[in-house]
């Protein structure tokens, strides 16, 4: 709870900033804020506490991934100041919409009412709509902005839809009471058509097929901070929810209900490796390997009672290797008009920390060992294992197998290729962020028990 | 002492190379292998006076993951193959100047770690990060420092990568489902699970996949030849001398234990594709242009006779298949080099560009005519008392497996000496091919003097492993 | 209120909100004009408040009527981003039919 | 004592190989020779005195060296068995040798290499001695290949000719080929009887242990005949042995004479207890053997190089050997190997001698009238010649009519046969000595100028060699039989012929035959002056069997050609097939991605329409289906 008034009060203190002319000090400040408040946060693990009505409910789950987006968002921030350089005046815009975007996930994974979660994922949608189209002059930012907002609210629409119906049945948008509906066997069918259309919507938030179209897209149009914002934290935290979601509202699934999550899981891992096959545009090719981790994520659902662990594992893996990458891509394709490959041709002659630290992130997210997006798939696969979908984890694996060709694409043009033209300087916070990011990516991968053993 | 302190040295070893700069890189990394070799030599003469050299802790609670390392005399061959490869291996780099030296040697060295590793491991998933992390250093080794066209070579080295990551993964699945059996990994435990039939057969296949892309056999084998001869030298021995065992080692010790009843009765099919392996690989060879691509191809060959005596699942099978994997180790690790020697000199490693070395430095032609030798099998030599304790396995199993197998004697001996008699014999060649340098000597000699004192004298060898394979066979019976 | 709910039965009014949504969803899939398409899910997100006043009479649950202030706010906030994308487009572009927007694909 | 004399025995021609190998440059040309002769002589000696020992105390020495190989159920040992027939066979082994040797120090004089060459002989000689002194059957493999190598270095020698080196490389294949069948052989033998130790193994084959399954046996048996016959040049596997002549003359005296293709008739001899067991194959190896014997004189009948006569006349004379192996004579067998090895080391070295003075002439059409110029290589030849002809009482006579008169008594269309083949014989050594030695010179007017008789390094081993054909067959003289008792203890019950009427007869015939060859070769030689006629204008059978019966062609065909067909489908073919099918799969999901992309095509009301479409359908599954 603390952590959440705690981000909007710095949100606040922002917008504040500009006011008085503080503008240097923005983002100093506000990681300082921010590193003040995951202090905070994990000071409250092992609480279990409900707010405001039931409102908001803090425990384990809450502030594990809570921790994780602040961290990202850490990360995130400190990338700002460089990325929004030319564009300096309106730098507390940028912070604090990034910062009520971390008010809008922590509220989403700390719901105990689902008006709470609707106006979560209302904050972080529309701070994304804001960001996706940010760059006015430019016509991609433009589109992509436009695609994000209209599928976004039509998505928005149906979950509440979803809602709608659940509260029909239900009688309350208490998360407890709704459970409980959720196990009795006379609650009408609406309810699981409720279900169902809030899934379907989540499904959109996460990108998994059949309703991932708009990632590529709006990826490769949207500014390049903010597709790593979306690829990561955005991402994460509509899993995370998602998860949430599953835990209290179908506590005992259906197998058609999971046959429709491995179905989705399948098709999303194999359309989006699939897709990225072809990929020149990184940020496009980061999409689809977005979308196939939406897939692997999604399996995490299939075994309710024991994957936390796991998905918050692979959650972390991912999106820590996820911000290293685009760290490098922003590095990389600054003042470039496209973010294609052929601009990383011999990054690792130019500048082999960054090519090094690409290449790292990148093997995590194929899942290669000792970096964490290996373990994090392994313990994915056991539980799905676990749960009996041995169908699911042989698809994991072929995928994981055609996965390896595109990174690896990125990987052997930055040491095969020779370079076009002459090494910019990298930003110092570049540096931090980067070699962080993918120190803490290994770090969880040498010891898992650290995340693992938080549920 | 433990097995981990060579770990730890090796991977001190490699940061340590990285940190060094370009100059010294390479001597750093053979202080390094020598001093891996010296432990590991240390460990060898604690393990035989009976002392534990095993660790074992525990890594992650849920799932249950062990860091297992089990010492017994099967891992501890590999380790000294491996420990004893490596310095030759650097060694034979110091005629070379690689650009980013540092870079090479440290990978050099993070693989050798890697791959100590894994024929150390005992518990099933340190086993499978250790195979998987071996593949990381060898990708960048092919890719970065490898020669020929740039496009031809990222194909084949993505290839190769792939490929056998697509078989490991089969073998993670394997081993995901022996943990919801066992709620373990650790070997002992595993060996031990009373499994079904139809369960062993895919658990067999799954392991099969990716060891038989590994080691390779036919049809699985379509990666190697390329990545060979577009590898550098150095990671061509990497991947010959010791990366191929690691495939052979896992038969020995994870597959046949873990699905026995599986494997006997798939024995005659995979027997008779190793085999087909032996007699293609060699006629494959005979026509080649290319020396490594040559040299690659008779590798299949003599791995397929390898993987033959492992399958044979009995004594004199496993045991000469470990014996055969260390000759083979050493012999193809020369050969590679006496290719690279050529190369340096010639700038070719087509063979109906060399010939007529021989008059001009008779050192060189012997030596390598030495490693021909020892490749065909002459008794005397290390790979005889290999080849013929496998051959007679498979005469116990089926005398026209030992037939077939045989053939490599003959084949073996027929396109070895054809390259052999086109590279270095003939006319003397007009251009200059300047003498053996004593880096380059060392490590002929090295070689040599180990295949013919182990080909009289392999009784501390075959001791050795002995114990540890009669261990897998109560498994495997 | 309650009388008349009881008399007209709650599934008609869901009846109704559902059709109210397909239209709404049925517009943003045929029309092409952004605007409409905004008043589109407008029309989704009506379609909803109506069904949560219903069944907040249903339930006789104040909860569902506050929900909707919240849904009609977010759905303010909504359209105003949405809006400010829109007119950039415009300037952009010269005009507000979506199937100008095709530069990103593949 | 023993030990250390037989490491002496054993390592004396090692210690010469390592020291020509890595000293011979500094101890020049003929430093090396020497080195490497006093090497073989100190073998000799050794053995000369183990010879002495053995033959008072009919004892046989096996000592124990030290383990080698571990095998699951017996190991082996690397020991040493000195008995009857290994120092017999090390007696001429090491004898012959070290003559070669002290021949080869002037032979060898003017060549550039001459310390390899020395090193590769007495490495030779080193792996020899192992084959022959070996305890069991992995040993005597050792030398067995190791003798091949050597073979493959010295007949590759003069490694600048890629002939020579394609004749080196195809004697090491085809004895290869034979090893294959040793190598099976020995599978069975360990496989039944769980040793591999000679001693043992007679033990337990006398015992009746693991004799059971005679077929397996009889496979066995014919392995090992197979492995014999790769390296003692039988059908089919002898086209190697003529194409060996492209090695130095010694390497040919020593090693494709003397000693090294007789290494099957020692195995043979070795395992007589094993192929006592199987009948069928030792019928099969005496129909092998006379058939070799034939084809390989009829060939020889027409051949116009001095060495290729002498090559076919050994494969010729090999063959006659198995056939005594096959009909149980293994006395007479390896007497007739220690007379050939005599005989033929002289003739070989005789005309080593005589290219030698012709400056590498080995064309006998271009030869003549060497009788006056070369008279010690003159005479030393005839002696030989007529000793391999079997007149009497030069050494061959004996041997070969032993082996005659067992045919006779054991198959008669086999003694047809074999007399046929040595009436041939007879024939064309004589055509050998009579295009040599006599008429007119036909060679070059330079050649001419320069014949001259060879110095005595190389006429002393002649001479040796000589008197020993002569007078060798008095080791088995008729009624004396020395040899046979000397070999006792290795056969069974093996009587030796008596001197009947039957016997005298057979020499008679064999005497009358050898005489009408003579005749015939010399009415063409020397009444009638023929010479050969060029290569391109023989015809008819002539020129099938100056061909060889196109043997070599038909392996190119048959086998090799094929082989190299198949290497080539292989590598252009299948490779690139299974290539393809691993690319296949990239190529599929290349494919799918290229129609996938055309799926993002950029419109919002297609990625709305499938948003709706994916929902539609979850929901109508989960809640309509049913």
């Amino acid at each position: 709870m603390n952590t959440l008034i705690a981000i909007a009060v710095l949100g606040v203190i922002v917008l504040l900033a500009e006011i008085f002319n503080l503008r240097k000090a923005i983002i100093p400040v506000t990681l300082a804020g921010l590193i003040a408040t995951l202090g905070l946060t994990v000071t409250e693990f092992g609480v279990t506490e409900s707010h405001y009505n039931n409102m908001i409910k803090v425990n384990n789950f809450t502030v594990a991934f809570s921790s994780l987006f602040i961290v990202l968002t850490i990360f995130l921030i400190a990338l700002s100041a460089d990325f929004y350089q030319e564009r300096a005046s309106k730098i507390s815009d940028f912070v604090s919409i990034k910062l009520f975007l971390l008010a809008g996930s922590v509220s989403m994974v700390s719901f105990g009412n689902l008006a709470m979660f609707f106006l979560g994922i209302e904050v972080l949608s529309i701070a994304l709509y804001i960001l996706a189209g940010s760059d006015r002059l430019n016509v991609k930012s433009n589109e992509a902005g436009m695609k994000y907002f209209l599928m976004g609210s039509f998505a928005s629409g149906i979950i509440l839809f979803g809602i709608a119906l659940v509260y029909g049945a239900v009688g309350s948008f208490d998360m407890d009471m709704i459970y409980e509906a959720s196990n009795s066997a006379t609650t009408v069918d609406w309810f699981y058509i409720g279900v169902s259309m809030i899934t379907v919507g989540m499904l959109f938030k996460i990108a998994t097929v059949p309703f991932h179209f708009w990632a590529p897209d709006v990826y490769e149009g949207a500014p390049t901070l903010t597709t790593a914002t979306m690829s990561t934290l955005a991402k994460v935290t509509a899993m995370a929810t998602f998860f949430k979601l599953n835990m209290a509202m179908n506590g005992n699934m259906k197998f058609e209900y999971e046959l429709v999550i491995v179905i989705v899981s399948i098709a999303s891992m194999t359309v989006g490796n699939i897709m990225a096959l072809r990929q020149n545009n990184i940020k496009r090719m980061l999409a689809f390997s977005g979308i196939s981790h939406a897939g692997f994520m999604v399996m995490a659902l299939l075994n309710l009672q024991n994957a936390t662990g796991s998905l918050f594992y692979y959650t972390a893996a991912y999106g820590l290797a996820g911000i290293a990458a685009f760290t490098v891509v922003i590095y990389v394709c600054k003042g470039k008009d496209n973010e294609n490959i052929e601009n990383f041709n011999g990054l690792g002659k130019r500048n082999p920390l960054m090519a090094g630290i690409l290449t790292a992130s990148l093997l995590s997210m194929a899942g290669i060992p000792i970096f964490s997006g290996f373990f994090a798939k392994f313990f994915l696969l056991n539980q799905v294992l676990n749960a009996g979908w041995l169908v699911l984890v042989i698809a994991g694996v072929i995928n994981s197998m055609i996965a390896v060709y595109y990174y690896f694409k990125v990987v052997s043009a930055m040491y095969t290729k020779e370079a076009t033209e002459e090494p910019a300087k990298v930003p110092f916070e570049f540096y931090i962020v980067a070699v962080l990011a993918i120190g803490l990516n290994i770090a969880i991968g040498l010891f898992p028990s650290a995340l693992m053993d938080l549920f | 002492m433990d097995v981990t302190l060579l770990l730890i040295l090796l991977f001190i070893g490699a940061v340590a190379t990285y940190f060094s700069g370009n100059a010294i890189a390479s001597k750093v990394a053979l202080f390094f292998s020598v001093a891996a070799l010296g432990v590991s030599l240390a460990l060898l003469n604690q393990f035989s006076q009976g002392t534990d050299i095993s660790f074992s802790a525990q890594w992650i609670k849920n799932p249950n993951v062990l860091f297992a390392l089990k010492a017994d005399g099967l891992s501890i061959a590999m380790v000294l193959l491996t420990t004893a490869l490596t310095p030759l291996i650097v060694l034979s780099g110091f005629g070379n100047n690689f650009n980013n030296a540092k870079n090479f040697y440290a990978l050099v060295l993070f693989m050798a770690f890697a791959m100590i590793g894994t024929f150390l491991a005992s518990d099933g998933f340190v086993y499978y990060i250790f195979w998987e992390l071996s593949l990381i250093p060898i990708y960048f080794i092919a890719l970065i420092w490898g020669n020929g066209d740039a496009e031809a070579r990222k194909k084949a080295v993505i290839k190769f990568f792939i490929y056998t990551f697509a078989g490991s993964l089969f073998m993670l699945a394997a081993f995901i489902y022996l943990y919801q059996k066992a709620g373990t990994f650790k070997w002992d435990v595993l060996v031990g699970l009373d499994l079904s039939a139809t369960e062993q057969f895919w658990i067999f296949l799954a392991f099969f996949l990716a060891y038989a892309i590994k080691i390779p056999l036919i049809p699985f084998h379509t990666w190697q030849a390329n990545v060979y001869q577009k590898a550098p030298t150095i990671g061509t021995m990497l991947l010959s001398g010791i990366m191929l065992k690691m495939g052979l080692y896992s038969v020995l010790r994870w597959q046949l234990p873990l699905a026995p009843n599986a494997a006997k009765e798939l024995q005659y099919i995979i027997i008779g594709l190793a085999l087909a392996g032996v007699v293609y690989g060699s006629i494959v060879a005979l026509k080649q242009k290319d020396l490594k691509k040559l040299l690659a191809y008779s590798s299949l060959a003599h791995v397929g006779l390898i993987a033959a005596g492992c399958y044979a699942m009995n004594m004199d099978g496993l045991r000469g298949a470990v014996l055969q994997m260390i000759a083979h180790g050493f012999v193809i690790v020369g050969l590679f080099f006496a290719a690279e020697v050529i190369y340096r000199r010639y700038e070719t490693r087509t063979i109906s560009e060399m010939g007529g070395i021989r008059q001009q430095t008779p050192k060189f032609a012997s030596m390598f005519m030495i490693l021909v030798l020892a490749s065909v099998a002459l008794p005397g030599t290390f790979n005889f008392v290999g080849e013929f304790t496998v051959l007679y396995s498979l005469s116990t199993e089926n005398m026209v497996f030992a037939v077939i197998g045989g053939t490599t004697i003959i084949l073996g001996a027929f396109y070895m000496l054809r390259m052999f008699q086109h590279a270095m014999l003939g006319e003397t060649n007009a251009k200059m091919f300047a003498d053996v340098t004593v880096s380059e000597g060392i490590v002929f000699v090295a070689i040599i003097g180990f295949l013919l004192f182990f080909g009289l004298y392999p009784k501390p060898i075959i001791e050795l492993i002995t114990p540890s394979i009669q261990e897998i066979l109560v498994h495997v019976k | 209120m309650e009388t008349i709910l009881k008399e007209i039965g709650v599934e008609t009014y869901l009846y109704l909100s559902a059709l109210l949504f397909s239209i709404g969803v049925f517009g943003i899939l045929l029309r092409r004009n952004a605007i409409v398409m905004f008043m589109s899910i407008e029309i989704m997100l009506n379609a909803v408040n109506m069904m949560l006043v219903a069944f907040s009479t249903y339930h006789q649950d104040a909860s569902g009527q506050v929900f909707v202030f919240f849904s009609m706010a977010v759905a303010a906030a909504e359209v105003a981003v949405g809006l400010a994308i829109l007119v950039s487009i415009f300037r952009n572009h010269g005009s507000v039919d979506i199937d100008n927007l095709k530069n990103l694909k593949g | 004592m023993e030990t250390s004399l037989v490491l002496l025995l054993l390592l004396a021609p090692f210690v010469g190989f390592l020291s020509n190998v890595f000293l011979g440059k500094q101890f020049g040309r003929t430093g090396s020779g020497v080195l490497g002769t006093l090497a073989v002589v100190a073998s000799f000696i050794a053995t000369v005195i183990f010879f002495m020992q053995v033959n008072s105390t009919k004892e046989a020495i096996n000592i124990h060296l030290f383990d080698w190989i571990a095998m699951g159920k017996f190991s082996i040992g690397f020991d040493i068995l000195l008995d009857q027939l290994s120092l017999l066979w090390l007696m001429f082994v090491t004898g012959i040798g070290a003559l070669i040797h002290l021949y080869s120090i002037s032979y060898m004089h003017d060549d550039e290499n001459t310390h390899k060459f020395f090193s590769y002989l007495n490495l030779f000689v080193f792996f020899m001695i192992m084959l022959v002194a070996g305890s069991n059957l992995l040993i005597m493999f050792i030398g067995w290949e190791g003798v091949g190598l050597c073979s493959y270095l010295l007949i590759g020698f003069w490694y600048k000719n890629q002939d020579y080196n394609d004749a080196a490389k195809k004697a090491f294949i085809m004895n290869r080929i034979g090893d294959l069948g040793f190598l099976i052989g020995i599978f069975i033998i360990g496989y039944l009887f769980n040793t591999l130790d000679f001693v043992a193994l007679k033990q337990a084959i006398l015992a009746g242990n693991g004799t059971a399954n005679l077929a397996l046996i009889g496979t066995a048996a014919l392995c090992l005949f197979i492995g014999a016959s790769g390296k003692s040049a039988q059908i089919p596997l002898y086209t190697w042995l003529p194409d060996a002549m492209a090695g130095p003359t010694p390497v040919s005296a020593l090693i494709h004479a003397a000693t090294m293709v007789t290494a099957g008739i020692f195995m043979i001899t070795r395992l007589n207890f094993l192929f006592e067991l199987a009948p069928d194959v030792k019928m099969i190896i005496a129909v092998v053997g006379v058939f070799t014997a034939l084809v390989a004189a009829a060939i020889g009948l027409v051949q116009n190089d001095i060495k290729k006569v002498l090559a076919y006349s050994t494969v010729s004379q090999l063959g006659l050997m198995f056939l005594a192996l096959g009909l149980g004579a293994y006395e007479v067998a390896v007497f007739h190997v220690i007379t050939h090895a005599f005989f033929k080391a002289c003739l070989f070295l005789g005309s080593g001698s005589v290219i030698h003075a012709l400056h590498g002439e080995q064309d006998m059409r271009n030869m003549g009238g060497l009788r006056k110029a070369m008279p010690v290589t003159f005479i030393t030849m005839l002696i030989s010649t007529l000793a391999i002809s079997g007149i009497f009482p030069f050494a061959g006579f004996w041997s070969k009519d032993e082996i005659l008169l067992t045919a006779f008594h054991g198959n008669t269309v086999l003694w047809v046969l074999g007399s046929i083949a040595s009436i041939m014989t007879a024939f064309y050594m004589f055509r050998l000595m009579f295009l040599t030695f006599f008429g007119e010179f036909r060679g070059t007017e330079e050649q001419k100028h320069h014949l001259h008789e060879s110095p005595a390094l190389i006429t002393v081993p002649l001479i040796v060699l000589a008197v020993l054909a002569a007078i060798g067959g008095a080791i088995n003289l008729p009624g004396n039989n020395w040899l046979n008792h000397y070999l006792a203890p290795l056969f069974k019950g093996h009587e030796a012929h008596h001197l009947d009427n039957t016997a005298y007869m057979l020499m008679g015939i064999a005497t009358v035959g050898a005489l009408i060859g003579i005749g015939i070769a010399y009415s063409m030689y020397i009444s009638k002056k023929q010479v050969p006629e060029a290569d391109d204008k023989v015809q008819g059978l002539h020129k099938v069997l100056a061909n060889k019966f196109y043997l070599d062609e038909i392996y190119m065909a048959v086998i090799v050609k094929p082989i190299y067909a198949l290497a080539k489908f292989s590598r252009d073919y299948i490779e690139k097939g299974l290539s393809n099918i691993v690319f296949g799969f990239g190529t599929v999901a290349d494919g799918l991605a290229l129609q996938g992309k055309k799926m993002q095509n950029g419109n919002i009301g297609f990625y709305l329409f499938a948003f709706v479409f994916g929902l539609c359908s979850i929901v109508y599954y989960l809640f309509f289906v049913r």
